[in-house]
């Protein structure tokens, strides 16, 4: 293995354990058929089971060194890799870096939470945790994976489940929710499954042909690689003049590296639900059951900007330099958009006001993107505090979405209604609640002290260096994403309470549970955002460094 | 590299495809009152097969390549005819296939309760052409157990069918008899074309250095009559009519396994007995196949009938089979063989839940009419699942790797087709969630389906086993392609040597 | 006479008999008719025979015997014919071929 | 060129039917002479009995003689067993010479070499399942006439196939066809019978006058150039007129007359566009006899014409090689018999099989198919035109082949035909409806038969097929096999329809259908060669190699 | 000499040509045969004038005593002779004219195209030497010699025709059917021997198959 891939020290499988721990939970749910287990106590264990990768995220992190770069680039570590298909060189390759253990913790974080919101859930309550698990390990599959093929499995694969919930538990409109969520996010995949094919081929023609992601991103980084003596370009550039395409279309080497680009990102950026790919989410969120909307939009969302970091910067930095302006002004469009399309709905569906609300704060994650990537003066710095907010912003706001999604769930089980001009008062039935709310509301918006304020604070400060205009535009969203927010708040809490809601019940056991460790993550990276900046900073600062480089 | 050694002096593939023929000659001898017996008959020796085609699949050394387990027997030494049996990399695969198939068809075949006798005799006969075709390595002996394995099919139709069952199985008949007629003018040709006077494989398929236009001109009848079978456009029609009129277990068998042999004809005899005559034609079958994939995947969007649709999807799939057979480069034959295998198994699991599962139930296959299955049998819903992921791709089962390896093969030679030929990736989300959700998920609208009979433990069962088949293949496809990667580059080199030999 | 007449008169009369014998068992309606068309031509062949024996080798039997065994057959024929005529219009009473067709497809 | 006592062995078969005849005409003046119906039944059932013993026991005599199961090994013990079969054997095909003197025909005229052999077995095989399916069948009226007229057409046949003279030719000829009209008109209380009966009688009296015009046309010819050669006075037979046309140098006449000759054997053999009556005669004649008449007496003719066009026209034979055929490059321009046959059985194969395509008479459809089989069988007389004697080989084994699988194939389905007949009294296809749930084994033995004509494999019929393609094939002609093998996949539609009758419709009646024992057996056992034929070709290719060159000496 | 066989060959090819003329053409169907007769007695002449005295002899008796009388039976049988009423040829005998006439011009190119015909010389003409013509006793000694294989066979063919003929043209009159099978005459025998004598049977016609079987 080369030296900027390092094993677990210890020689556990430790990232096999976390993805397959929720499958063989799984195994055992449906084990339970067996055993005269009462529902509560299956629902509790699936809660437990759950608690196991969290244990393990952390023990990972502890043991993470996150200042550890080699040969141009962050450190892989807890590294499994061994062949899985040597017909096409498919590895089976799992591992951390700085950009992906956040997310990973994010993840284990949520899908626990996810199966407390669905205690309620009385239907096929089985199938629906068994969904959650397979949910779970197909996310932290995504993240950890690092060969080509077991991303897109898990890519792939982490539709299904969330196809079969929306399906089975969603409301209303879930047909066609769960269906253009589906073909959207597979139709947008197709592009970039053709070009890791073209990858592939091209990398044959000049040696091993390779699938695997970290040395396919050292290649387009230009990074020196085993076995290899061009950059990913030139080597697709040659390859695509030897097939004989040049000679019938033309074009020049950044002319094929566009192409992949656009591949890539609209692939990425469906699932980002970047404008004007973010049909599809209003509906998918509103139309999911609660659980299902947490993990959509706190998980799921991020595996969009994720693949952003991990495949579109550097396979393709100078497209990625060359389209910057395009991805900022789409990321612009999005977070107005967003904001404005919140704001059209404080008198309408809860839901699908926190919906717009996520295209928005996901518009930041992509305009810090297209930042970091952008073609300017702006020193290494400020491009890596872009992406370190960026993922602050994730994290943050994969907590307060959820958190929110959480607590909509929990109100429409009480009233039977999303709607927002049905509430009003509920404050005086319900004060716990009401507070519980306030904070994740604050915490979305961007309230200094909690974790969304500085995800969106290193953002607009990174951003500002290369795209000062696009920047400033940006903070419109802000101001009307918030105004969007609060008027919800005040449409459900404040004014006088309706006859109806007077004897609606506040948070319970359950809900609390769920609700106060979001909460308090949420104070902790409003607090100490070190702890996760620092994680992910060595590994940022390194990727970057081609685009500061350059000029 | 094998798991298992199986000694090698016992007739492996001979015992295979007899396993099959010991059973038919039971249950000729069984009186037709004894309905159960003939059925417990069948199944045993169908999982006697599966047994033997998975020792073979495992005691195949895929680190030695080559053709393995071969017999050779005099048969009519005047024409250099001779019972000659092998396999390699890519007919293991193909047996494993029709073994599980038929195992699961004999499972699903439980509930036919007319004319016992004579279903069962024909099934397996049918299944018994299908191994004698995989194993055979000559070419006059694959023909006769070639035509064994389409005939059956006509009764079984026609006795045991539904929705213009006649019809369907005369236009079916009809189709693959003239697909066969054309195999025969391409027999006569390379006979006589390559003045070898022998009809075996190996040996043709090293000294095909005959004259080019000779190859050119018969290539395209020998390729087609094999392309009749694996449904290329525009012959694939007679494909959906059968299927549609066909009994569950022969649909399973019709659709996972028949069409394979046509597909496996192609490769196997057609374009490695004239590899010169293949590279002219190749583009045009690329450009027909791709009207296969995409036209077959538009059609099946637009169909109401359940089965219509997987049969139009099966023309779309096997549509991808050929678009990797006319690759011609390791990777898109490994892709074709592995897509043979994988849509073969998924075919099989979509007829079981559909044909047996839920029409021999509700007797109705319009989407329309059917609804809210799901709950009323999950486990039928959960099937459908897992064969509409693999059918379109999805990746973690076995349907996606197939693919990949095919567009990366076609990538190679016709990029403009492998880009068109994506499209068909969601058009078949399309339809397989449509159906989806119609038939299991949305809203029960009758009364009746809320009582339909329990599943059969013969039905868990066979789904399981091929649900099982595509989650293995799907997560550790190495289990397959190590194998018939290593054939097929064998095959690719001696097509390569033999086409350099003739021009130069 | 081989010096008198040559050898082509006598096959051309023979041409012109067998003709006459085949139009009568292709053109007559009446299915004794055809018998005797057929007889007439069956004579052909014998003065053929005869004339080549005559002509080419008359010191050897061979065409003089086709001439006897051709006789003979003939007459078998003609007791079978006539005998299945007779048949044919027991079950019919008529001999008109044409209305002999309860065989059509 | 004197007939001596010892070549008496060699028409041993021959004599033994001939015997087994006139027993069978004698044979019921010891039964009940009464004129009811059970009486009737019983004589029938005697005399048939009587026939169907008798040519098993000849056709055991034959094959013993024929040594290709057992041949007597030179230095076996001498004693009465042994002598027996000594002499048997001695009139056999493998003997080269008898008592010092190398075989040659018999007076010029009949040659028992291995095809005369090959086709005595077959011609008494199918005389014998005739014989058994009639007696079980049918009520005959004077059975034991009945049974003598077709061991006659027997006798006649063992001659057509190994005649090596014009006259023999044409009296075996005779023999066999008088026999046959008597027999198709038999039944002449059933208009359609009688009808029958006068047209095969018309149109095979005219095609003799033809054939015998012809005769004596070549005869002619063979005079006029071979006179004075050392063949005088044996002008008609085969070799000598071989030996005239090269001295001859125009060989007009003989053209006129071998094209005459076709057509008087085209007639006989019903091929378009000869094949008027053909339809007619094979379904108004009683079904047996439509059997024995479209098999056997086809099958004699086909060796008939292979022995005179091989043995007597072998400088007329031309080519059929077209260019590009994937062969070495032939230089002969198309022309000669080969390519005459080549167009008819181009006709012959198309019509044949379209025609009948729409029929819904079981008789007549497999009168029609019996038709369109002659195509193929022609296939294989005419690849004789092959320049390597390699090749000529194997177009005569084919051909041979090719005719005793058809020739099993076919007798196997005009007897089921008679059988289903007699039980539901109608030979329309409709009559089989249900077959498959009426009586499963009769159904399958059906299914056997016609999947063979059709050339299914693994059945005989495909081999056979096949196997004349190649030689045609070899012989240039590949646009007439690329029809063939169309044809014979359209020809699959009408067999299917049997199948779909059979198998697929419902019955119109429920009860079983019985079937008398012997005959089912009869045919299983018939139908059992068909299947092993078809796996295991070389039990009869074996054989049929000795027949690849046709003797001329 | 020759000019009178010369006048005689044409007078007789006038009567065979003219008689089957008409033989094919007149309505009635006795006249046909009596036409056909006339033929036949051409043909005789003409093999007269040939030297085949044997085949002349055996022409007349066997087609003009055999042949022509059993066709002039068969239309007794037939009742239906005049033809009155009823078409002559067939519908379409147009089409069989021009078959006919270009038969005949196909059959007469090979006579005169390139067509040199080896004549053997005539017979010496001197009185008592040996004439090379093959005559009666020839033909005698080959039936016994080289023919005589054909000649077996022919001799079974007419006792197969015989048969055939009786076989369809026979009229089985059920009730005087009068001979007994030995197996009842055995019967009837030990039945006698035990009873009464048995009735009186008619005798047996001509006709029966039983005696037709014994020739």
């Amino acid at each position: 293995m080369p030296a900027y891939l390092i094993a677990a020290p210890d020689g556990v499988p430790w990232l096999s354990i976390l993805i397959f721990w929720p499958i063989a939970g799984l195994f055992l749910l449906w084990a339970s058929e067996l055993t005269p287990i009462s529902q509560r106590w299956i629902k509790r264990a699936v809660v437990l089971w759950m608690l196991v990768p969290l244990a393990i995220v952390i023990s990972i992190w502890l043991r993470f060194d996150p200042n550890r770069v080699v040969e141009g680039q962050g450190a892989i570590q807890f590294v499994e890799r061994f062949a899985w298909v040597r017909s096409i060189q498919v590895n089976y390759f799992l591992g951390v870096d700085g950009i992906s253990l956040p997310l990973v913790f994010l993840t284990v974080v949520m899908a626990p939470i996810a199966a407390l919101a669905s205690f309620s859930v009385e239907d096929r309550y089985k199938s629906h945790f068994a969904l959650l698990l397979l949910l779970e390990s197909a996310m932290l599959g995504y993240f950890l994976a690092l060969d080509f093929f077991f991303f897109f499995i898990f890519w792939e694969f982490s539709l299904v489940p969330a196809f079969v919930l929306i399906q089975l538990w969603g409301r209303d409109d879930r047909r066609a929710a769960a269906f253009t969520f589906f073909v959207y996010t597979l139709a947008g995949s197709l592009g970039m499954l053709l070009l890791f094919q073209v990858f592939y081929l091209a990398t044959r023609a000049t040696g091993a042909g390779s699938f695997d992601l970290i040395t396919l991103g050292r290649l387009g980084q230009g990074l020196p690689t085993a076995g290899y003596s061009a950059d990913l370009q030139s080597i697709i550039y040659r390859w695509v003049e030897q097939i004989g395409i040049v000679g019938l279309i033309g074009g020049r080497p950044q002319f094929y590296s566009g192409i992949a680009f656009w591949c890539i990102f609209i692939a990425f950026a469906i699932k980002l639900a970047v404008w004007p790919f973010h049909t599809w989410l209003p509906n998918s969120y509103s139309s999911a059951p609660t659980a299902g909307s947490i993990l959509l939009a706190a998980v799921m969302s991020k595996m969009g900007a994720y693949g952003m970091l991990r495949i579109l910067l550097p396979f393709v930095p100078d497209a990625a330099r060359y389209f910057a302006p395009v991805m900022g002004a789409l990321a612009l469009i999005s977070v107005v958009a967003g904001a404005f399309g919140a704001l059209s709905y404080v008198n309408g569906d809860l839901k699908r006001l926190i919906a717009y609300t996520s295209i928005n704060h996901m518009g930041y994650v992509m305009l810090a993107i297209a930042a970091a990537a952008a073609l300017g003066a702006a020193q290494q710095d400020s491009r890596t505090i872009a992406i370190n907010g960026a993922l602050l912003q994730m994290v943050a706001h994969g907590l307060s979405t959820g958190a929110l999604f959480l607590l909509a769930g929990a109100l429409a089980k009480r009233t039977g209604s999303y709607l927002l001009s049905d509430f009003g008062g509920l404050r005086a039935a319900m004060p716990a609640f009401a507070g519980v709310m306030g904070v994740a509301l604050f915490a979305n918006l961007g309230l200094p002290g909690l974790a969304g304020f500085m995800g969106e604070f290193l953002i607009f400060r990174g951003a500002w260096a290369s795209m000062p205009f696009f920047t400033s535009l940006a903070t419109i969203g802000l101001l009307i994403s918030a105004l969007a927010l609060l008027l919800a708040f005040q449409r459900i809490f404040l004014g006088p309470i309706k006859q109806k809601w007077q004897h609606v019940s506040d948070l319970d056991l359950v809900e609390w549970t769920a609700a106060l460790p979001l909460l308090a993550l949420l104070l902790i990276g409003g607090i100490y955002p070190a702890a996760l900046v620092n994680l992910s900073n060595a590994t940022v600062y390194a990727l970057v460094e081609i685009f500061a480089r350059a000029v | 590299m094998h798991l298992i050694m199986l000694p090698t002096n016992v007739p492996w593939l001979s015992l295979l495809w007899l396993s099959l023929v010991v059973p038919v000659l039971t249950i000729i001898c069984i009186p037709s009152e004894h309905k159960q017996a003939i059925r417990w008959v069948g199944t045993i020796f169908a999982g006697l097969s599966l047994v033997l085609a998975l020792a073979i699949f495992f005691g195949y050394d895929s680190a030695r390549g080559g053709y393995q387990f071969l017999e050779q027997l005099d048969w009519i030494p005047q024409l250099g005819i001779s019972y000659l049996l092998g396999v390699d990399g890519i007919n293991t695969p193909m047996l494993l296939l029709n073994g599980i198939v038929i195992f699961a068809g004999a499972l699903m075949s439980w509930n036919i309760n007319e004319r016992v006798k004579e279903y069962w005799v024909l099934l397996l006969l049918l299944a018994v052409g299908v191994y004698g075709v995989f194993v055979a390595l000559d070419l006059f002996l694959l023909f006769v157990f070639y035509e064994l394995a389409v005939l059956p099919m006509y009764i079984l139709i026609g006795v045991w069918g539904s929705t213009r069952k006649e019809y369907g199985a005369m236009k079916l008949t009809l189709y693959l008899m003239g697909g066969s007629a054309l195999i025969l003018i391409g027999m006569l040709a390379v006979y006589l074309g390559s003045g070898l006077r022998t009809f075996d494989l190996l040996i043709l398929a090293e000294n095909v250095n005959f004259a080019r236009q000779f190859q050119s001109l018969f290539f395209l009848p020998f390729f087609t009559g094999f392309a009749v079978l694996a449904g290329m456009f525009p012959f694939h029609t007679w494909s959906p009519t059968g299927h549609v009129a066909a009994p569950t277990a022969v649909s399973m068998l019709h659709a996972g396994v028949l069409m394979k042999l046509g597909a496996y004809g192609c490769l196997r005899v057609a374009m490695m007995l004239m590899p010169q005559g293949a590279a002219d034609w190749l583009w045009a079958i690329a450009a027909l196949t791709l009207i296969n994939v995409v036209y077959g995947a538009l059609i099946a969007l637009t169909q109401r009938d359940l089965k219509f649709m997987i049969g139009y999807s099966s023309v779309s799939h096997m549509g991808l089979v050929l678009i990797g057979l006319a690759s011609a480069n390791e990777t898109g034959l490994t892709g074709a063989v592995l897509q043979m295998f994988a849509h073969g198994v998924m075919t099989a699991l979509f007829f079981a839940v559909v044909g047996r599962m839920v029409y021999d139930r509700t007797h109705t296959r319009m989407l329309p009419e059917l609804g809210g299955l799901a709950k009323v049998m999950p486990f039928a819903a959960w099937m459908f699942v897992i064969a509409g992921l693999s059918s379109m791709g999805m990746p973690g089962l076995a349907g996606f790797w197939a693919e990949l390896n095919i567009f990366l093969g076609v990538w190679e030679r016709f990029p403009i087709v492998a880009v068109l030929a994506a499209i068909s990736i969601p058009i078949t989300a399309a339809y397989i969630l449509r159906a989806l959700y119609q038939v299991f998920f949305s809203e029960a609208n009758n009364e009746a389906y809320a009582h339909l009979p329990k599943l059969t433990w013969q039905e868990y069962s066979g789904a399981l086993l091929l649900a099982a088949v595509l989650i293995i293949v799907g997560l550790y496809p190495a289990l397959l392609s190590d194998m018939i990667h290593s054939s097929a580059a064998e095959v690719v080199q001696t097509m390569r040597a033999a086409t350099l030999a003739l021009n130069q | 006479m081989t010096q008198a007449v040559s050898l082509e008169y006598v096959l051309i009369v023979a041409a012109a008999l067998f003709c006459i014998g085949l139009f009568g068992a292709l053109a007559r309606r009446n299915l004794i008719s055809m018998l005797m068309g057929i007889e007439l031509m069956l004579n052909a062949v014998n003065i053929n025979l005869v004339a080549f024996w005559r002509y080419l080798e008359p010191s050897y039997v061979t065409g003089q015997v086709f001439v006897l065994f051709i006789i003979a057959v003939a007459a078998a024929e003609a007791a079978v014919g006539l005998a299945m005529v007779i048949a044919v219009y027991r079950s019919r009473t008529t001999l008109q071929a044409d209305e002999v067709d309860s065989l059509k497809g | 060129m004197q007939f001596t006592l010892v070549e008496i062995p060699r028409l041993l078969p021959e004599l033994l039917l001939l015997v087994l005849a006139v027993l069978v005409l004698g044979s019921d003046i010891f039964e009940r002479w009464a004129s009811n119906e059970e009486a009737q039944i019983e004589r029938n059932r005697s005399a048939g009995s009587l026939t169907s013993i008798g040519l098993v026991l000849i056709f055991g005599i034959a094959l013993l003689q024929s040594g290709y199961v057992y041949l007597l090994p030179a230095d076996a013990p001498t004693n009465p067993l042994t002598n027996i079969v000594r002499n048997l054997q001695a009139g056999g095909p493998y003997a080269g010479e008898l008592l010092g003197v190398p075989i040659t025909p018999i007076l010029g005229a009949f040659h028992s070499d291995h095809l005369t052999m090959i086709a005595r077995l077959t011609f008494i095989l199918a005389a014998f399942v005739t014989s058994t399916i009639a007696y079980e069948t049918l009520k005959i009226r004077n059975p034991g006439e009945f049974y003598a007229l077709l061991l006659a057409s027997t006798v006649g046949m063992c001659l057509m196939a190994g005649a090596t003279e014009l006259i023999l030719a044409f009296i075996a000829i005779e023999l066999t066809s008088i026999p046959l009209y008597i027999l198709a008109g038999y039944f002449r209380d059933d208009k359609r019978s009688s009808e029958a009966g006068m047209k095969y009688f018309l149109f095979g009296a005219l095609s003799s006058c033809i054939m015998l015009y012809g005769m004596s046309l070549v005869f002619g010819f063979s005079a006029n150039a071979g006179s004075n050669g050392p063949n005088s006075g044996f002008m008609t037979q085969f070799r000598s007129i071989a030996e005239s046309t090269e001295v001859a140098s125009n060989t007009t006449l003989l053209v006129v007359g071998m094209i005459f000759m076709i057509v008087g054997l085209g007639y006989k053999l019903a091929v378009v566009p000869f094949h008027a009556w053909a339809p007619d005669v094979y379904q108004g004649a009683p079904t047996v006899v439509t059997g024995f008449i479209s098999t056997a007496s086809k099958m004699a003719g086909f060796l008939l014409l292979l022995r005179l066009l091989e043995v007597a026209f072998p400088s007329l034979v031309g080519s059929v090689a077209l260019s590009y055929s994937g062969l070495p490059a032939v230089e002969a321009p198309v022309g000669g018999w080969s390519a005459l046959l080549a167009l008819i059985a181009l006709l012959t194969l198309v019509f044949g099989n379209l025609a009948a395509l729409p029929q819904t008479n079981a008789k007549r459809l497999l009168s029609y198919s019996s038709i369109g089989q002659a195509g193929f069988i022609l296939l294989g007389v005419f690849a004789w035109s092959a320049i390597n004697p390699l090749d000529q080989a194997i177009a005569n084994t084919s051909l041979i082949y090719y005719l005793v699988v058809y020739l099993i194939s076919n007798i196997v389905a005009f007897a089921i035909i008679c059988l289903v007949e007699q039980q539901s009294g109608s030979d329309e296809i409709s009559a089989f409806n249900g077959l498959a749930q009426r009586n499963l084994p009769l159904a399958a033995l059906m299914t056997i038969s016609v999947l063979s004509l059709a050339g299914i494999p693994p059945l005989a019929g495909f081999f056979a097929k096949f196997y004349i393609f190649l030689a045609a094939w070899q012989a240039g002609a590949w646009p007439i096999v690329l029809a063939a093998v169309l044809v014979s996949f359209i020809s699959l539609y009408y067999y299917l329809r049997f199948l779909k009758a059979m198998f697929i419709e419902a019955p119109e009646q429920s009860e079983r259908l019985t079937v008398p024992g012997t005959a089912l057996a009869t045919i299983a056992v018939v139908s059992l060669l068909v299947l092993a034929l078809g796996i295991y070709p070389n039990l009869l290719l074996e054989l049929v190699n000795h027949t690849q060159v046709i003797a001329s000496n | 000499m020759q000019t009178t066989v010369l006048i005689l060959f044409a007078l007789i090819t006038a009567l065979i040509i003219g008689s089957a003329t008409m033989v094919v053409t007149v309505r009635n169907i006795i006249h046909s045969a009596l036409w056909l007769i006339t033929t036949f007695f051409g043909i005789g002449a003409l093999f007269l004038l040939l030297e085949a005295e044997f085949a002349a002899v055996v022409q007349v008796l066997v087609y003009v005593g055999a042949v022509a009388v059993l066709v002039l039976f068969a239309i007794m049988l037939t009742r239906n002779v005049d033809g009155q009423g009823q078409a002559l040829l067939f519908r379409r005998w147009w089409v069989a004219l021009p078959i006919c006439l270009l038969l005949f011009g196909a059959i007469l190119v090979p006579t005169f195209v390139n067509q040199s015909w080896n004549s053997v010389l005539p017979v010496a003409t001197a009185p008592g030497a040996p004439s090379n013509l093959a005559g009666s006793l020839e033909i005698g000694a080959s039936f016994m010699r080289e023919y005589l294989l054909p000649f077996e066979v022919v001799s079974i063919l007419l006792l197969v025709a015989l048969i055939g003929a009786i076989v369809i043209a026979l009229e089985e009159r059920e009730r005087s059917r009068r001979v007994l099978t030995l197996a009842e005459e055995f019967a009837l025998k030990s039945a006698s021997a035990q009873a009464a004598p048995p009735e009186a049977i008619e005798a047996s016609s001509a006709e029966s198959t039983s005696e037709g079987k014994s020739e």
